[in-house]
């Protein structure tokens, strides 16, 4: 395994083509509205080739790039997340019967899904979720059912964008585990490398021959580079100390006056995965869905019971949001919250950067 | 017996009410489940209180209106409001921020006909309110949500958060930062499932305000973004433009002018 | 495999009014192999669901010995409970669990045991003592100390009266604004602890506002027990009680899963900040 | 002095199953009408005094809000008045488009008079509620077909009430055509319902009549009206839309906090559905123009209780209007043509359901609106209904209260009054050049 493979550009359809016969729905990042999410495919022609997106903090365009080149769109807003943590679908059909009621689950009976040019970070994002919705005490049925027979290509970062801190966040740009197959592009084609037994049967299938050193040197090389080229960084020593630590840090109030609580940051996020559970109830009353949807700890809802709110203040939100991704979810998981994506900034309409928060926390520790 | 519901209309343009007979077969099966006992724009007959459920569309703008919706309180043991002119005084409030003599005079022939008072406000001002469902108009789903956890004896509950969190749920791009586009969603209640950007433009906060929200950072993002003072002050002074955080952050920006 | 969002029909056997606004509900679940296979221990919750309306964690307040049949005791506080105050015998509930990881009552053991409430009464507790009184010889002298604002709020008097009267128990009693009925203690809750008299190797187990929590367990640490002696219930939001929906979270802890009962020293430096 | 036996007072308090309040209040002595008002008391909301100072590009949003009912006309008269002023011309596929969105609205519109409103009436019922009792099958042919226009404005606008597509230059997307293809079964499976509803129509007992009106419609010249046009009567009107002024004038009436209008040196004047079928049968399509031969009314037809089959023949010509605009849809290069605002006015004229809805806007040169008129088909058809009312009214005496009450609303009902609608300001000045 692991062995590289040269795999002319052409060949990403016949891949396409294969992973159709195969019963998935195949799916690669799309074009639309300005930017980029996950979408069904069904030829190379399908991805923003020759396509590249600019993105600063509050501030995504998409605008021509280099001709030919297939993946040169970093990312948009919308992760592997939705396809699996579905933004919102019923859980529970609840039928009234004459005496009581009967509640059954209701299964979720997509095809499976392929996933191409999915990048390095939104790997390690996933597995982060697996963490939750799979690996804890429960797992979660529907997320169980999609994840369980997807089948990952992964495109290694050779361009990222000014917002990512992967580097930071050891999780890129190159792909590490977590997929089938994985390809570095190169202006004259891709390197492809297996990374699980499905992923070296594709490469037979597509009658792919062993790279050249030189095509791997250059793979290398330009991943290298982006490594080196990264946007941001974040200092991540000691990270769960310094937020404790720093829970009444000024600093909180201040990016406070600035947050509008509106909660993309954490909906962009590929690994967040607060939810609300809500009935949906015909109104005759005798059925009700128990319907779950992605929530948020900006809303005020997520910390109310009975008769007070536990984080009343957008301070209080923020600071929650923050540590948990950073810090309490070491504790709970294992790892960061945090892959370095660099999403919550760019699609933060206020433009707040979490990693300019963290160095204004450490810079100002201890003096609050 | 059947819970007997009422809807009662004042100044508004019927949207709100509408939602009930565009709810098609649900109406049907609502009316199995209630008594729709006054409905004047759907039923002949009206039968009179006391009402077990009102519902409310529009602000009152008459003296009349002033006296009536007391009244309607008083047959009615729980009474919703439903849109933005019952909830926050709808568009017509932008009357409160104009002379209204000179309106009435400006615009009939004679205006001494015209019976009116010189503000539009919303019913909460008038009277207790238990439960206001937002909106111009008010989503269908919604509605039928509310209406079903009444049946039920439940205390009604519609999500507070931004618009923001839907359209993401829906995967639209976002119009703020794909864009630059004004768009009030981040200050905006949810509940018409992010319609707007997913039209492809900015939110004009039709639902009113979001339980959580920040105005003086909103206000300083629409700055950013290029939008000229009154321009601003406009946008927050729509079709809610009358319900307090949007109401003042909009008289600062007029203010400053 | 089942969503852990499943819930299992269960029926109310008998409700009982224990005073206005509280009421404890008798349940069984409907199915055999259900009822068979629901097993417990002291201190954990349920996910109660009334169809429709919605869900709320509810503790197990009967014996684990029986869990053919289950007790919960609703306070009628909001929207779902609110509803929960209609229910009667014979209607169907949702019931999934059991949840959280319950009162250290194998910790406690042959020890004396200090029992601290407030407010409108916290049915947790009461679970609890019934608990320890059906296992009296098992453990030491039991000492519970409850503070009210008003006697109106003391909700269950004649249960403090009865649990005064067992033996090697004692019943501590405050009010902070006492009227002409109110013949036990004036003053808030800590003062309490002045007469409290139970030895450094006490366990003390606590539920009600964190406030009065916090309070409590600075007078117990002056009392001399330890830090990882004293226990106490939490409450946050919870709407999957499975570690996945992320309401209840309370920095490193989901309440849920972690919790609801923590240990003073798990919890000190957190209750210090707000909003958290 | 007259008997006071012989005098009678017949008063509708709260005019049922119109939307909008209004009450209408005839006072006869000795067989004759002393006094006859169809008071409308819905509260004035001022829209033309509050859109000045507003942004054009805000208007299709503001006008929508005029109604509930017919959201889609007032965003396409308010479009294209702009339009007008800023000099813009659409792409031919927004054109069309925006006959679909309209065709949504009739569809929807009329669905629900007929059956929700008017249909009661003639079946015995009080509302739609115990009229799904006795013919379940007509309501939920009225169900569908309601479903059906209101999802037409849903693809193009988001939502029935209030969309939010429209604004001036195009939409703010354009749908693709697959998107579309939904909604064409969707109509094709309604298409007979409609069908169906213009024989049902047609098998209700109208009343005879026989009056002297003036209908008004736009006529297009190869199209049945919609957006454009000029204006027409049977009476010699011809006219451009933008000279809407010089036909027609309005005045107030004490009671009614809706103005009244007619045609200028005449009287009343009818607009609607049956007005456009009178004066644009030849226009109607093949389907719809059979339809309405088969019901055998001779068209035109003076008889205004032959609006609901009126209603129900623009239903049916909506639906294959829509299935025509669906099959030979192209995308639009770009949903809405660029503009530049500049000070000037415009003026257009949309066929709202219920008929001819006129908006002038006058902007400076930043695109704020400086003057506003608009002038609503209720409020024109108001004048109109009174003289139906007045010639029924003699005859009322004889009838018993419930009973000349429901003539009363039937009467009203032709015109499919939306009175929220019909409340509006005048006396603003536009400047002609
Ligand atoms: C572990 C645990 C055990 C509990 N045990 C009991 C018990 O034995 N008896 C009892 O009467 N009460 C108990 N509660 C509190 C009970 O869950 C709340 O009173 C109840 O959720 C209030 O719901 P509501 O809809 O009536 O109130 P509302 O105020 O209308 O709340 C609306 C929603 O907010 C959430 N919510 C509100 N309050 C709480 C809360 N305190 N905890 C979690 N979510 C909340 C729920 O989703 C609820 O549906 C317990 C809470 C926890 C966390
Ligand atoms: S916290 Fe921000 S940068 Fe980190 S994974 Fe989430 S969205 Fe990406
Ligand atoms: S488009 Fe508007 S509503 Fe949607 S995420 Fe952006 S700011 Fe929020
Ligand atoms: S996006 Fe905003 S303006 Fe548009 S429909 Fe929703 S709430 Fe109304």
């Amino acid at each position: 395994m692991n062995e590289a493979t040269r795999m002319p550009k052409a060949a990403l359809d016949n891949l396409i083509a294969i992973l159709g016969r195969e019963g998935y729905r195949v799916m690669g990042p799309v074009a639309r509205d300005g930017t980029v999410a996950f979408d069904e495919i069904r030829s190379a022609a399908d991805l923003p080739v020759g396509i590249r997106d600019a993105q600063e903090a509050g501030r995504y365009r998409l605008a021509p790039g280099i001709d030919g080149e297939i993946f040169g769109v970093v990312n948009g807003a919308g992760s592997l997340k939705p396809h699996f943590f579905a933004p919102a679908e019923p859980l529970l059909e609840i039928r009234r019967e004459r005496r009581g009621f009967k509640a059954n689950e209701i299964a979720s009976a997509a095809p499976p899904h392929a996933f191409i040019g999915v990048r390095a970070c939104d790997l390690a994002a996933l597995a982060i979720q697996d963490r939750i919705f799979l690996h804890d005490r429960f797992r979660d049925a529907h997320y169980e059912l999609r994840r369980k027979d997807a089948f990952f290509v992964a495109v290694d970062c050779t361009r990222s964008a000014p917002t990512c801190f992967c580097v930071s966040m050891k999780t890129g740009p190159r792909a590490t585990a977590g997929f089938d197959l994985a390809l570095t592009e190169l202006p004259g084609g891709f390197v492809a490398r297996p990374g699980s037994p499905a992923g070296e049967a594709m490469i037979v299938k597509l009658g792919l021959s062993a790279a050249g050193g030189a095509d791997e040197a250059a793979a290398r090389a330009l991943i290298d580079e982006c490594a080196r080229g990264m946007g941001r960084r974040m200092d991540t020593a000691d990270l769960p100390r310094l937020l404790y630590d720093e829970a009444e840090n000024p600093r909180w109030r201040e990016v406070a006056a600035r947050c509008l609580s509106c909660a993309n940051c954490t909906m962009v996020c590929p690994t967040c995965f607060c939810h609300t559970v809500i009935d949906q109830t015909e109104i005759d009353g005798n059925m009700s869905r128990r319907v779950r949807k992605w929530d948020s700890c900006f809303s005020l809802e997520h910390a109310h019971i009975h008769g007070i709110n536990l984080r009343p203040k957008i301070h209080d939100r923020y600071r929650q949001w923050l540590t948990h991704k950073l810090a309490s979810w070491i504790d709970q998981f294992g790892s960061s919250g945090c892959v370095g994506c660099g999403r919550c900034i760019t699609w933060c309409p206020a433009g707040i950067d979490l990693t300019e928060e963290v160095a204004a926390i450490r810079a100002s520790a201890g003096k609050g | 017996m059947k819970p007997r519901v009422a809807v009662f209309k004042f100044a508004s343009c019927d949207g709100c009410q509408l939602q009930f007979l565009n709810a098609g077969d649900e109406l049907l099966k609502l009316a199995g489940q209630a008594d729709i006992v006054y409905f004047p724009e759907a039923r002949g007959r009206a039968l009179a209180g006391p009402y077990d459920l009102a519902f409310v569309e529009g602000s009152v703008t008459t003296p009349a209106d002033a006296r009536r919706i007391i009244e309607v309180r008083e047959e009615s043991r729980y009474l919703v409001t439903i849109g933005a002119c019952a909830a926050a005084g709808g568009i017509q409030a932008l009357r409160n921020w104009a002379d209204i003599e000179q309106y009435r005079r400006a615009v009939y022939p004679s205006p001494e006909f015209i019976s009116t008072l010189s503000t539009s406000t919303p019913i909460s001002e008038h009277v207790r309110v238990d439960f206001e469902i937002w909106g111009c108009p008010i989503d269908k789903t919604q509605l039928l949500a509310v209406t079903r956890s009444l049946l039920f004896g439940a205390q009604p509950v519609l999500p507070g958060h931004s618009v923001c969190i839907e359209c993401k749920r829906s995967g639209n791009a976002c119009v703020i930062v794909t864009r630059g586009e004004p768009c009030l969603g981040p200050v905006t209640r949810a509940g018409c499932g992010a319609l707007c950007p997913a039209m492809n433009r900015g939110c004009y906060g039709c639902f009113g305000p979001a339980d959580a929200h920040n105005m003086e950072s909103f206000a300083a993002l629409l700055a950013d973004q290029g939008v000229r003072g009154d321009d601003a002050m406009r946008r927050l002074r729509g079709i809610n433009g009358y319900v307090r955080p949007w109401r003042e952050s909009a008289d600062a920006l007029a203010a400053k002018k | 495999m089942a969503t852990p969002y499943l819930t299992h029909p269960a029926r109310i056997v008998a409700r009982r009014t224990e005073t206005a606004g509280i009421y404890t509900f008798t349940t069984r679940f409907v199915d055999p192999a259900a009822r068979a296979a629901f097993r417990f221990r002291a201190g954990q919750f349920n996910m109660i669901y009334a169809f429709g309306v919605g869900e709320v964690p509810i503790s197990i307040v009967s014996d684990p010995e029986d869990p053919a049949t289950l007790e919960h005791t609703i306070r009628i506080a909001g929207r779902v409970t609110g509803v929960m105050a209609k229910w009667d015998v014979g209607d169907v509930v949702g019931v999934r669990g059991p949840y959280g990881n319950g009162w250290p009552v194998e910790r406690a053991r042959g020890r004396d045991v200090v029992i601290v409430t407030g407010g409108l009464g916290c049915a947790p507790v009461v679970g609890l003592i019934n608990y320890i009184f059906r296992r009296r010889d098992q453990y030491g002298d039991l000492h519970i100390l409850h503070g009210v604002k008003t006697p109106n709020d003391l909700l269950y008097r004649e249960r403090f009266d009865q649990w005064r009267r067992e033996p090697r128990t004692r019943v501590y009693l405050t009010t902070d604004h006492p009227d002409k009925s109110w013949h036990y203690r004036i003053g808030v809750v800590t003062e309490l602890f002045d007469e409290l008299a139970a030895p450094a190797s006490a366990i003390a187990m606590m539920c009600g506002p964190e406030a009065m929590m916090r309070l409590a367990a600075h007078a117990l640490r002056a009392k001399g027990i330890a830090d990882d002696a004293m226990f106490m219930s939490l409450e946050r939001r919870m709407e999957c009680a499975v570690g996945m929906c992320g309401h209840c979270q309370y920095r490193e802890n989901f309440v849920c899963k972690d919790g609801p009962v923590f240990s003073w020293r798990a919890v000190k430096e957190l209750t210090r900040v707000s909003g958290l | 002095m007259p008997s006071r036996r012989k005098s009678r007072t017949i008063r509708v308090n709260y005019l049922a199953r119109v939307e909008g309040e209004a009450a209408l209040h005839i006072s006869l002595r000795d067989g004759e009408v002393v006094d006859l008002r169809l008071e409308i008391f819905e509260p004035p909301r001022f829209f033309e005094a509050f859109l000045r100072g507003r942004d054009s590009r805000e208007a299709p949003d503001l006008t929508a809000r005029i109604c509930g009912i017919c959201p889609v006309a007032y965003q396409m008269a308010t479009v294209h008045a702009f339009e007008q002023s800023y000099g813009i011309a659409v792409d031919p596929s927004v054109r069309e488009l925006r006959r679909l969105y309209l065709c949504g609205e009739w569809i929807e519109s009329h669905a629900l008079h007929i059956h929700m409103l008017a249909a009661p009436d003639f079946v015995g019922c009080d509302s739609i509620l115990t009229m799904a009792e006795k013919d379940r099958g007509a309501v939920e042919r009225g169900l569908r077909l309601k479903g059906a226009g209101d999802a037409i404005i849903a693809a193009l606008g988001g939502r029935p009430v209030h969309p939010v597509g429209a604004c001036i230059g195009g939409f703010t997307r354009a749908p693709g055509r697959g998107q579309l293809s939904d909604l064409r079964e969707r109509l094709l499976r309604v298409r007979d319902d409609a069908v169906e509803c213009v024989r049902w129509v047609s098998r209700f007992e109208l009343p005879a009549a026989n009056r002297d009106i003036e209908f008004v419609a736009l006529r297009h010249p190869g199209e049945y009206p919609m957006n454009e046009g000029r204006i027409v009567s049977n009476r010699g009107i011809d006219a451009a839309a933008a000279d809407f002024e010089d036909c027609f004038e309005e005045y107030q009436a004490a009671y009614s906090n809706a103005l009244h209008s007619k045609v200028k040196g005449r009287g009343p004047y009818f607009l609607g559905p049956l007005a456009r079928v009178n004066l644009n049968f030849d226009r109607l399509g093949a389907g719809a123009a059979a339809a309405a031969r088969e019901t055998g009314i001779a068209w035109p037809t003076s008889n205004p209780y032959a609006s609901i089959v009126a209603r129900a023949v623009e239903v049916l010509y909506a639906v294959d209007e829509a299935l025509r605009i669906i099959d030979a849809y192209r995308p639009p290069d770009a949903p809405a043509a660029p503009f530049a605002a500049r000070a000037g006015t415009g003026r257009a004229i949309a066929e709202a359901p219920r008929g001819m809805l006129y908006h002038a806007f006058e902007t400076d040169d930043r695109g704020l609106i400086r003057a506003a008129r608009i002038v609503p088909p209720t409020a024109q058809n108001q004048a109109r209904i009174e003289a139906d009312l007045r010639a029924l009214a003699p005859d009322l005496v004889r009838h018993p209260q419930a009973a000349a009450t429901r003539i009363c609303e039937m009467a009203i009902r032709n015109y499919d009054p939306c009175i929220s609608c019909s409340t509006h300001f005048l006396k603003l000045e536009i400047d002609a050049n």
